[in-house]
């Protein structure tokens, strides 16, 4: 207990380039760099893992001040430090700790020249392949030999060759010529998934790094050895040669895979989305993510994607207009009042989405609603065993005590006859229980999805709607997280957001025109819904906001916070 | 009870005047204004357009059909914003008076005993003062129904300048009306073929060893007239160096710039057929009309024979004369378009206004006194 | 691949020697274990040991590429050395190596990075190149099988393979 | 602080114009008769005419896609070119070499090239960012069709503009 309080003695003064700056006590020497706005380059530091030092490139110059001999007074400067004394080799900053009264050059000669030196060495061996490399325009390798690299090469003899597109996994190449030997794929895989598959065969020059041939890469994390890759040796096979990272547009947003929520940015180009990857939430998912939720977003490049309202009309269903479907629906839901109107939502919508089906389900009096729940398997890093992003969301808004328990009502109901109108919302009924000859029953059944599922075969009205990187909302994740989504790209055709689907519904079914906007319907919210008091849709920031306590906790992010006390690693 | 023949004869007139002398010649005049041009400017100019599907250029001459259909067949675009039926007005009120003018101009003496004039009117040079006048509602229409501020200004600019022109346009007359004691443009034109051009007075009785003193004397004044009344000519027609109206740097296109298509084309075959028809202007007064110099026109009647009807190959001769004597000075109109730069507003106004006008009024005068002083009142 | 007991025991043994959670310390002992036993590593091999030791085959993989005393194929009945670090590089060990080849029988047109071995056709010798041996006085040297010998000219080559008969 | 221009003083001559007028009228009919004397050269007559021949080294006329010595394609569709062209003309979509391609080696193509020479200035940033020498202004500059879509040239076009270049740096050559 004494330890947590953080007194004065536990800063040191370290002077980074000439400017004095205080640091906790224990800090590496890079970090203190980072926080004197002195970037120093490096390839294999990577704060969530350890530090091997093996790249070398963020050497820098160190100097301490000298102990002084007993009974002599330390030589002081104008401000009052001690006059440093530089070594003459220097060390890495990524491994180092600072200390007190501690000196960091990044830009004097010596480390200019180490760099160089350094970077003229990784680059002996690279390819000059760059054109065709996915990795270009987001290559540290560039950047640095840019920034600190000799601008041409003295190297005569013949490069090394080394193996070039290797499958190491399912999901992954490997261009070993490309490969700088950091080793953040080797850590990772060891430190953080527990997979430890990856390793360097092959001494000295022809270093190389590899899978045993009995075994691959293909834990469910194994993509993340690829955004930490600095260079283009690992590339992910699903965006392999699709987009150059220039021309993609990034958009901080949310993965709806499962009750997780990972922060996430999708990188998408003229309405197309590319690839998905994690952003750093260290309340989350820290910098991680899983291969499965990666590839989320193909599910939006569905080719069954609804692009037009329509009205089902004797057999078949017919495209009409919005101000059509809408009203259409309205007017069949509105026939039926109490127990013959059930709505079944999903978890999967957002807090928005599901206020509006409340105050939908208000005005229309609606009998039973509630969401369907949906569970996996999850395992001890980040993918949760439910695969519904906002079932709390949906708990507090739509006051659901055990979230799909009502389902069972729902069918009897059906079975009764007492319910004869249903309206759906981004679920596909008979996936989840329902049979063909139950909705037969029913006299009206209006759908809000974004696939022509065969529910949407059997609804009278089908209501496009978008997906989840086409759509703007705030979800509550499983450890009650309060996040947003963004949209990346517009949803197809003529669809629209679900919000404004629900909207337009509500507006139709009571005649009041109010909110015109995402935010509005969350500013109606905070005062709906008590765990929202007080906050606002800017407010929930790109990180969120913790709103409810679960009891819930991460397992990676616990196992992380211990290697961090450890000091294994920054974190 | 009218013959037949009465109306028979002025309507082919008119229809061959019109449709086979004075369209076809706006039409060249444009292929001429451009290829006059480019070989002013070491160009080629349109040389290409000969007859459809064949190789055959002619110099470019089929170049003006080709504009013609493309005008007729471009899209005649009204802007919305525009008063459509003076929009649609102002074309045709430049282009008619233009075309009206040109009734009066003795084009040749006589073919088979019919004068080879529309309507021998005694006021000629009135009737084309006054019809001419009448095209400034043209384009002050065109500019203000287009509703636009580039039009509007071109139109203002326009009519103040014919306005300003027109003045020492008639006063320039004056002297030559005096001398020649005549209004009937026929009768001009027979004076000058007996006894000199008014500006080659070598001949007849008008020549000074015929004991022609005035026309000696009165050959200064006529040719300040001549200078005054040209240069007025250009301002009347739009032409540079005074085509302030239309002026591209700061108008962009003046008055027209809202039309397109056949109106656009009207206003600029209004154009040159005002241009020809001062061009004929100028030579009937000044420079004797269809009549051949030095006295030709009387040998050739001697050698026909017969003195009271011109025979039919003179009036053809006549009638080419005084189209090589018209082309001449389109030509010079072409010439000095190509070589002089516009003037300013405000120096046109002064131009005008200040010497054009004292001028023209003094040469009045300097006439009456010479004729006063030279001839013997009968 | 058969494990023999013996070995299986010794195995064992060489594990006992380091605590149980830092079993992987006894990597490199079992790998000289493994390399005694049958003259070379293999991929069973490798396997066996990352078995035993409760680690991915890679590690083992990684220490077996790392060190040149591990061999992965089997090597002739007197395995040859030849260093060719400077001293003896200047010595004339291309040259003793080119006539030992030449003597044994020994193509050594195939060798490469990965696979620095050469055997002879009758299986009886093989040879590859070292790094120092540390008799840098007494270049060219060689070493046949644990056998140490020095200036080892191109012409003493018949001589040296003639021991091994 | 205004700068005052001072009128020149005019002659009388000057003053009155005419002069000028005539100097004037004097060199337009000068030229008007050295053309009409055929004495000076005047515009080429263009379709039947032309100055391919006289066409500078550096001519930018349609850009094209070319081949190398062994027929492999030289664009590796690292759309560098796409991401510098100033109107957005070009378009790529690239694709991985399958195996068994005798070039695999190279590992990428374009799978469709497109540019759009209604788009197209002609400006030569495409050929000064390739890192490969695959993209190269050639001098056609009569680039004609009658609907929009004849004037995208697609890749099979381009590279029959192009053709076959030799003696370029070969980076990828399996020879090497």
């Amino acid at each position: 207990m004494a330890v947590s309080k953080k007194s004065s003695e536990d800063l040191v003064n370290v002077q980074v380039d000439g400017h004095w700056i205080r640091v906790p006590k224990g800090t590496r020497m890079i970090e203190a760099c980072k926080q004197a706005a002195a970037e120093v380059p490096h390839y294999c530091y990577h704060p969530k893992l350890t530090s091997p030092g093996n790249c070398r490139m963020c050497l820098v110059e160190m100097g301490m001040p000298p102990r002084p001999t007993p009974g002599e007074e330390a030589e002081l400067d104008a401000e009052g430090h001690a006059k440093i004394n530089w070594m003459p080799r220097p060390v890495i900053a990524c491994a180092n700790t600072v200390a007190e009264g501690m000196g960091i050059r990044t830009q004097s000669l010596l480390a200019k020249e180490c760099r160089q030196g350094v970077m003229e060495f990784l680059l002996i061996n690279h390819p000059l392949d760059c054109p065709i490399c996915d990795q270009a325009g987001e290559c540290t390798l560039q950047e640095y030999s840019v920034e600190h690299g000799n601008g041409q090469s003295r190297f005569l003899e013949s490069k090394v060759k080394k193996p070039k597109n290797v499958d190491i996994g399912p999901r992954i190449r490997l261009d070993d010529e490309r490969c700088v030997l950091c080793s953040r794929c080797v850590r990772f895989s060891k430190e953080v998934v527990d997979d430890d598959v990856l390793g360097f065969v092959d001494r000295g020059s022809h270093n190389t790094l590899a899978v045993h041939p009995d075994r691959k890469l293909e834990n469910n994390y194994s993509l993340n050895t690829v955004d930490i890759c600095p260079v283009g040796a690992l590339t992910s096979n699903d965006f392999r040669f699709k987009m150059r990272v220039w021309f993609m547009r990034e958009t901080k947003s949310l993965c709806t895979g499962c009750a997780r929520g990972c922060n996430t940015l999708i990188g998408s180009r003229e309405g197309k989305i590319y690839r998905q990857g994690p952003r750093e939430n260290n309340k989350v998912n820290s910098a991680w993510m899983c291969d499965s939720g990666r590839m989320e977003y193909h599910r939006l490049e569905d080719p069954a994607r609804l692009t037009d309202p329509m009205i089902k009309r004797g057999r078949t269903h017919n495209v009409v207009d919005w101000t059509e479907a809408i009203c259409r629906a309205a007017k069949d839901l509105s026939r039926f009042k109490g127990d013959e109107l059930a709505i079944i939502a999903s978890g999967g919508m957002t807090n928005e989405e599901l206020y509006l089906t409340r105050t939908l389900a208000e005005s229309l009096e609606a009998g039973v609603v509630d969401v369907v729940k949906r569970s996996g398997s999850g395992d001890d890093y980040l993918s949760h065993s439910d695969k519904n992003p906002n079932v709390n969301g949906a708990r507090k808004i739509l006051k659901l005590r055990s979230p799909g328990s009502r389902l069972k009502l729902i069918h009897a109901g059906i079975a009764e006859g007492k319910i004869k109108a249903l309206l759906v919302l981004g679920e596909d009924l008979l996936d989840i229980g329902f049979s063909e000859e139950e909705l037969g029953g029913l006299k009206c059944m209006v759908l809000v999805h974004m696939i022509a599922n065969p529910t949407a075969k059997m609804s009278t009205v089908v209501l496009p709607g978008a997906g989840y990187a086409e759509k703007r909302g705030s979800m509550i994740n499983a450890t009650g997280r309060l996040q947003r989504l963004n949209k990346a790209i517009d949803s197809p055709g003529l669809s629209r957001e679900d919000w404004e689907i629900l909207q337009g519904l509500n507006r139709a079914v009571d005649g009041k025109d109010e909110v015109t906007e995402l935010v509005d319907v969350f500013g109606e919210m905070t005062s709906a819904v008590s765990i929202f008091k007080g906050l606002s849709f800017a407010g929930i920031g790109d990180l969120g906001v913790d709103v409810m306590d679960t009891g819930e906790s991460v397992p990676l992010l616990e196992r992380e916070a211990k290697r961090v006390r450890d000091g294994l690693i920054v974190g | 009870m009218i013959e037949l023949s009465e109306l028979l004869v002025p309507a082919i007139k008119i229809v061959v005047l019109v449709f086979a002398v004075i369209l076809p010649m706006v039409a060249y005049s444009v292929w001429a204004e451009r290829r006059v041009s480019a070989i002013i400017q070491d160009r080629v100019g349109p040389n290409r357009v000969g007859i459809p599907f064949t190789k055959i250029g002619l110099a470019g001459l089929g170049q003006p059909i080709s504009d013609g259909i493309k005008f007729l067949l471009k899209e005649d675009f009204t802007p919305g914003h525009v008063n459509k039926l003076y929009f649609w007005l102002a074309p045709a009120l430049t282009m008619v008076p233009a075309i009206l003018t040109c009734a009066v101009l003795p084009f040749g003496s006589e073919l088979f005993g019919e004068k080879m004039v529309v309507a021998d009117l005694n006021v000629g040079p009135l009737f084309i003062f006054a019809i001419a006048s009448l095209s400034v509602y043209g384009i002050v229409l065109a500019g203000w129904s287009s509703n636009s501020k580039y039009p509007f200004l071109g139109g203002i600019r326009s009519s103040s300048q014919m306005i300003s022109y027109e003045i020492s346009l008639g006063l320039s007359l004056v002297p030559v009306l005096l001398i020649f004691g005549e209004l009937n443009l026929s009768a001009i034109v027979e004076e000058q073929s007996e006894n000199g051009w008014l500006l080659l007075p070598l001949w007849g009785e008008g020549a000074i060893w015929n004991g022609g003193w005035d026309r000696f004397f009165l050959f200064f004044p006529s040719l300040l007239a001549f200078i005054i009344f040209t240069t007025s000519i250009f301002a009347e027609t739009n032409r540079l160096p005074f085509d302030l109206p239309e002026c591209e740097t700061e108008l962009v296109a003046g008055y027209h710039t809202e039309y397109s298509s056949m109106k656009f084309a009207l206003f600029f075959l209004g154009e040159y057929a005002a241009m020809i028809i001062g061009s004929g202007l100028i030579v009937t007064l000044f420079l004797g009309g269809w009549s051949l110099p030095f006295g030709c026109d009387a040998a050739l009647m001697q050698m026909a024979g017969n003195p009271e009807q011109v025979p039919w190959w003179l009036g053809l001769i006549h009638i080419s004369t005084f189209l090589v004597k018209v082309v001449g000075f389109i030509i010079f109109f072409i010439w000095v378009r190509w070589t002089l730069p516009r003037f300013r507003y405000d120096q046109l106004m002064k131009l005008g206004w200040i010497v054009f006008f004292e001028l023209a009024l003094l040469n009045i005068f300097i006439t009456a006194g010479i004729i006063f002083l030279t001839r013997s009142p009968d | 691949m058969e494990i023999p007991k013996e070995l299986e025991k010794s195995a064992d043994d060489a594990i006992g020697h380091y605590p149980p959670e830092e079993k992987r310390s006894a990597a490199l002992p079992l790998l000289h274990l493994v390399q005694q036993e049958f003259g070379f590593i293999n991929d069973d091999a490798i396997s066996w040991v990352a078995d035993k030791l409760a680690v991915e085959p890679i590690k083992i993989l990684e220490l077996v590429t790392f060190y040149p005393g591990f061999r992965q194929k089997a090597p002739g009945e007197y395995h040859i050395r030849v260093c060719r670090t400077l001293s003896c590089a200047m010595a004339g060990c291309h040259k003793t190596m080119e006539k030992i080849c030449e003597i044994a029988g020994i193509d050594r047109s195939k060798v490469s990075h990965h696979d620095p071995i050469a055997v002879s056709s009758d299986g009886k010798f093989s040879i590859e190149f070292a790094e120092c041996l540390a008799s840098c006085g007494t270049g060219p040297v060689c070493l046949v099988g644990d056998d140490f010998h020095e200036e080892v000219k191109p012409e003493n080559a018949k001589a040296l393979l003639q021991q091994y008969k | 602080m205004p700068i005052v221009v001072k009128r020149p003083r005019l002659t009388l001559a000057e003053k009155c114009y005419f002069p000028a007028l005539m100097k004037g009228l004097r060199i337009t009919l000068g030229h008007a008769i050295r053309i009409l004397q055929r004495k000076k050269k005047v515009t080429m007559q263009y379709p039947e005419v032309k100055w391919d021949d006289n066409l500078p080294e550096h001519y930018r006329g349609a850009p094209a896609l070319v081949t190398d010595e062994h027929d492999r394609e030289r664009c590796v569709s690292c759309q560098l070119c796409e991401f510098i062209c100033p109107p957005r003309a070009i378009k790529i979509v690239p694709e991985e070499i399958p195996p068994g391609d005798e070039w695999q080696k190279v590992e990428k193509r374009p799978e469709s090239f497109d540019i759009d020479m209604l788009r197209c200035i002609y400006c030569g940033m495409c050929q000064e960012v390739c890192p490969e020498q695959a993209i190269f202004l050639r001098k056609d500059y009569a680039i004609t069709g009658v609907s929009r879509e004849e004037m995208i040239h697609d890749k099979q076009k381009l590279y029959e503009i192009g053709g076959k270049r030799e003696g370029l740096i070969n980076k990828w050559n399996k020879l090497k």
